[in-house]
């Protein structure tokens, strides 16, 4: 087993393809996402009842990466581009995980 | 007083009309906190029927019509979508607790349309055997997409400019500009990314899909046998779903200022005026029927509620999604629809329908 | 001899009608091991569909009906519901392996009304040519949700009294309530907060506000044009999925009691003479039609299945969903299907229909 | 020169039909990167409700028919269905970067049938009015299930061939199969896992769901009422999403050889010649309509696209489901749809319709 | 980068509305869920198809906190209300966040 | 609080069942997923627009074991039965868990 460095964003759904370009641009090899809905500073917001337009649905989107520098310069990229103007959390958490190469670009 | 009564006594009745009855249910319903949901997909499919509906309709009217009978009410319908955009930034944007921004953005969906709006329009004709031109969908995307691209160029400028001035006073600086990148790569190109966002949404290409199969190819038998028999149907469910969601998002406005309030409930009255003035100009012109004069005034009464909240969080990422939907989708499309029988009324007494 | 006979010939020609044969196949598709799947979504449009029907026609038929046949049936529909519930807690109750709280649970269950079943009786009368009062559809809630209430009511309560005795026992236990919280504030408030949430939940609030359109609206065109003619149709694909549920939830019953087994498959026929014997009451006191009997007994030998399950969730937290909605959607919902023509025989023979 | 210039009207006439006008539609929106989606849910509802139709429809007629006059039709069906396996399996596999597992699963798919091309085949025969057998539905599962049975075999002893010649030239080496497991265990069991999945699969089921009821059952009045009146618009709708879905698949494409652009291309004109000419065998055998001969050309010229793809995933899980599925949605599909009006012109002329 | 602590709720879709007020209660400033289908001791339950009532459909649950005192009485105080009468799991993560005013009161 | 380990795999949806069944026989006492969407190296996959045959849909499965090496054993027994013909990623994490009898068989 390997050590490696997980990031989780919590965002917009309609911001979902810039930001899985920059956790490509950042050197992940992949990302994985899930419909999501949920509670913060800027009220509920929902995967089921988005309201008739989707604007207030959630994405979850995870992206495994071997090095951890790597994980909080994609992290914080993310966060500076979109975090002052959508709502939205991000965070890393420690992994490990069996085929090293998969993970290397 | 004889025609205020004659308007009460034609909105009472209205009210009774199945598409206005099933917009109350759904408000009154959501109101008593029920857990009825129509779930997502089929509200979904629901508006692309009567999106493809609408624009197969026209497209096969668009056929035999002659172009200046198309051209007069397009251009009106444009204009119309570009007043309301520049008369609603500056009112919104002189109240208080509204950002320049904010007030762009919600401007910008008022100027849109709503296909669910008019297609409720359509269907009150029909119910009162009102005649209209078939091609009026046509006029649809003609008001929406300029309304939208004005919102957004209007706002995107004096966001620069603003950047602009605080990057002359604060040495040091950076504009940065979030999500889409590149805003600030010359207007033309700024145009064109909107407009090129604009035809790719799902509300204005599914329309203009209908509108070229019913100019280019024969869908004339699938549209009657399909499209156009479970179109009063899905609508009276749509308005179910329109009223239950207006109620659910008027609480986002308790959390913005007051002056939407007041916006949400008095834009749709007078931008359908200035829809209404537009066609009864057009009708002067070129003879454009009653029912179609009705249908400029629907269209200018209401708010997108589909393709352009995204299209406006995209591109306006610094307004406050919370103040335009709430404004629009909460008030702004309730007051439309029951307004109406107004435009019908209205119609009738100065032209005759 | 004569009338056996009778009985099964017209029984075996009823398995050739559609919505029979519907149910059946999707009872054979999913014993087969068929992947094939109605997507979730479209059966909630679905329901919610026949449910605006069942409403809708009711509400029309309401504002012309009189007051006195209206309430004659509706109250023997309520007395009906609360019938079921107290007579099946009893019987449930005292079989091995099956707690109190599982008891009623169960009972109420079956003593509320499944629209689906319900759905199938009137389509199945329609195919007859059997008339029957427009208005049934509006008995639905009054046996539903008084079932639902008494089954809630007296379960609670039979948990206080236990746990007030444990606590007097055993100095220094805690009663503690998960979830809804404050049950023990007064029975009063307790009804009202069942009530509350039963008329909250999809099923009741569609077929109310079904309802309410149509005593209050003018939707007969849209009825007619939409939610009449689609309702055949729609009914044989719900069939179709109640039949593969029905078999798919038959497993949940090898894990509980087989006290369970035999009330699925006994209570839906007992329950549904009941309620074929207080419709004859009603066909004696007001004429009630042969069609309308009919009717009482299948919703009371249904048993809710949409929304009954998350209310009594939501209620009755200590009861096993595995034992109530096992048995309930595994057996009681077929049987009560499959034996629709016993009542349709049982009528013509009793009072002609 | 007359004949081709006959052809070629014919074609463009066709094109504005709105079976392929759709197609053609949803391929320019995916094109124009339009973001309109028609959602999952909805998809699998028209497809069920399609397959439905077509299977209720073929048993209603099947009750009707002579023995002789169905078996011909259907062995041929069967033997189509195997002669483009072993075709495609041998021409596949010679081209270059092409694996004999991925020509397998290709010409599996190509062999097997898809019910949306037959459906718009029968759409276009309802438009012009060309009279088919109504049991044709009927044929799809022979023609289908014996190419996919038939591939799925060869793949794998193949496949077993080549693992046991390595491990005799490799002692040490262990021949482990992935996934389902026990494909060794005997070609008989192999067999009847295949046939037991495919009965199983979505489409099938469905198909054979609605053959049963047609056949057993008296579904004629829901059938009219119902699913032959929305067959039309829903066939429109599946046009547009299969349009769409083409074009986004052909993406895939670009990842693999191209001799699968090739094939893509040219194995559904080929097959449908292959079809025709089995038609016109029957049509000498059994007095076979027109209509069916072309109908049976559009079965062998379609390449399935619901059911066939996991079924391949699951039983032969070493093979690139990039490029069969994407051969096959991208290019076989789209191809096998516009070259209806082919069959239908050539049968026109060589045997009248 | 902050240290805090992830919570996940894994329960019945029924008691949603219970348990993030719980999580609310308990001092977190927003929580994501997400649709879930699984098995447990209480047999398979489905995201997809929860059968025609919904109420054997699963719901996960995440919330983030600072404190993990905090985290682990959230999970508590779930654990004693819900998992008694309903079926479900809980269990807390380390995780490290980007911007800590996110997460505070 | 008491340790044990998640295991994480992302997969082919159509894998599903095969996968679960490995966890059960590993020893785990339950497992719960989410449909998802992603891109690796075998390109996007979507939850949302599988294509019309659902082939292209992601599944995310997760399973808490209390002991690691169980954890390792599932890990590398859906590894090596799966991802030489199926696209999918797997990995573990450290969590604590609150009723440690709900994750012993
Ligand atoms: N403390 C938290 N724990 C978990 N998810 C959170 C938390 N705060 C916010 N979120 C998620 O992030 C989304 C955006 O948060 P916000 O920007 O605060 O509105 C919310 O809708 C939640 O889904
Ligand atoms: N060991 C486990 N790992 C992951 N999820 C689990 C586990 N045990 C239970 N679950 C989830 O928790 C839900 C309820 O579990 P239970 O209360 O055991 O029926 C299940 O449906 C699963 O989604
Ligand atoms: N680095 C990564 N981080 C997160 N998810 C990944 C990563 N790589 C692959 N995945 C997920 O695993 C699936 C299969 O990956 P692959 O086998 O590389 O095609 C992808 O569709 C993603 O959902
Ligand atoms: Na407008
Ligand atoms: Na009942
Ligand atoms: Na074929």
């Amino acid at each position: 087993m390997y050590q490696a460095t997980k990031i989780v964003i919590i965002t917009e759904r309609t911001v979902l393809d810039g930001v899985t370009r920059l956790i490509e641009q950042g050197g992940a090899t992949g990302y994985t996402h899930v419909e999501a809905g949920g509670k913060g500073s800027r009220g509920i917001r929902s995967a089921n009842r988005p309201g008739l337009s989707g604007v207030m649905a959630n994405v979850k989107i995870e992206a495994i990466v071997r090095d951890k520098a790597k994980a909080e310069a994609i992290i914080t990229a993310v966060s500076e581009t979109y975090f002052r103007n959508y709502s939205g959390i991000a965070y890393v958490e420690p992994v490990e995980i069996l085929r090293p190469h998969k993970f290397d670009v | 007083m004889d025609m205020i009564a004659d308007i009460l006594t034609g909105f009472v009745a209205q009210m009774q009309k199945p598409t206005l009855a099933f917009l109350i249910g759904g408000m009154v319903l959501a109101a008593c906190g029920s857990k009825l949901e129509i779930p997502e997909p089929v509200y979904k499919f629901i508006v692309f029927l009567l999106l493809m509906k609408v624009g197969l309709g026209a497209g096969i009217s668009v056929r035999e019509a002659n172009l200046f009978e198309l051209a007069v009410p397009a251009v009106a319908a444009a204009m119309v979508g570009i007043a309301i955009v520049l008369f609603g930034g500056q009112t919104l944007a002189r109240l208080r607790g509204v950002t320049q921004m904010d007030a762009m953005a919600t401007a910008g969906l008022f100027g849109a349309v709503s296909a669910s709006t008019l297609a409720a329009g359509m269907a009150m004709l029909d119910e009162e055997g009102i005649a209209y031109e078939g091609f009026i969908g046509a006029l649809y995307p003609f008001m929406d997409i300029a309304a939208l691209v004005t919102a957004i160029v209007l706002a995107r400028l004096s966001a620069e400019r603003k950047a602009a001035a605080q990057i002359s006073t604060q040495p040091g600086g950076a504009a940065v500009l979030a999500g889409g990148g590149g805003h600030g790569a010359g207007n033309a190109q700024m145009v064109r990314g909107i407009l090129v966002d604009t035809f790719r949404s799902a509300a204005i290409s599914a329309l203009l899909l209908g509108l070229a199969l019913g100019i280019l190819a024969r869908p004339d038998s699938v549209y009657e046998s399909f499209y156009d028999i479970l179109f009063r149907g899905l609508l009276s469910i749509l308005m179910l779903i329109m009223g239950m969601e207006a109620w659910s998002r008027l609480s986002e406005l308790r959390r913005v200022a007051h002056a939407y309030v007041a916006y949400g409930l008095l834009a749709p009255l007078v931008h359908g005026a200035l829809g209404f003035a537009a066609g009864l100009l057009v009708h002067q012109m070129t003879g454009f029927s009653g029912g179609g004069v009705v249908l400029l005034a629907v269209m200018a009464a209401s708010s997108s509620d589909i393709s352009g909240p995204p299209t406006l969080r995209g591109a306006l990422p610094e307004a406050n999604p919370s103040a335009y939907v709430g404004t629009s989708t909460g008030l702004g499309t309730p007051v439309a629809i029951l307004s109406i029988p107004l435009w019908i009324v209205l119609a009738d007494m100065l032209i005759g329908v």
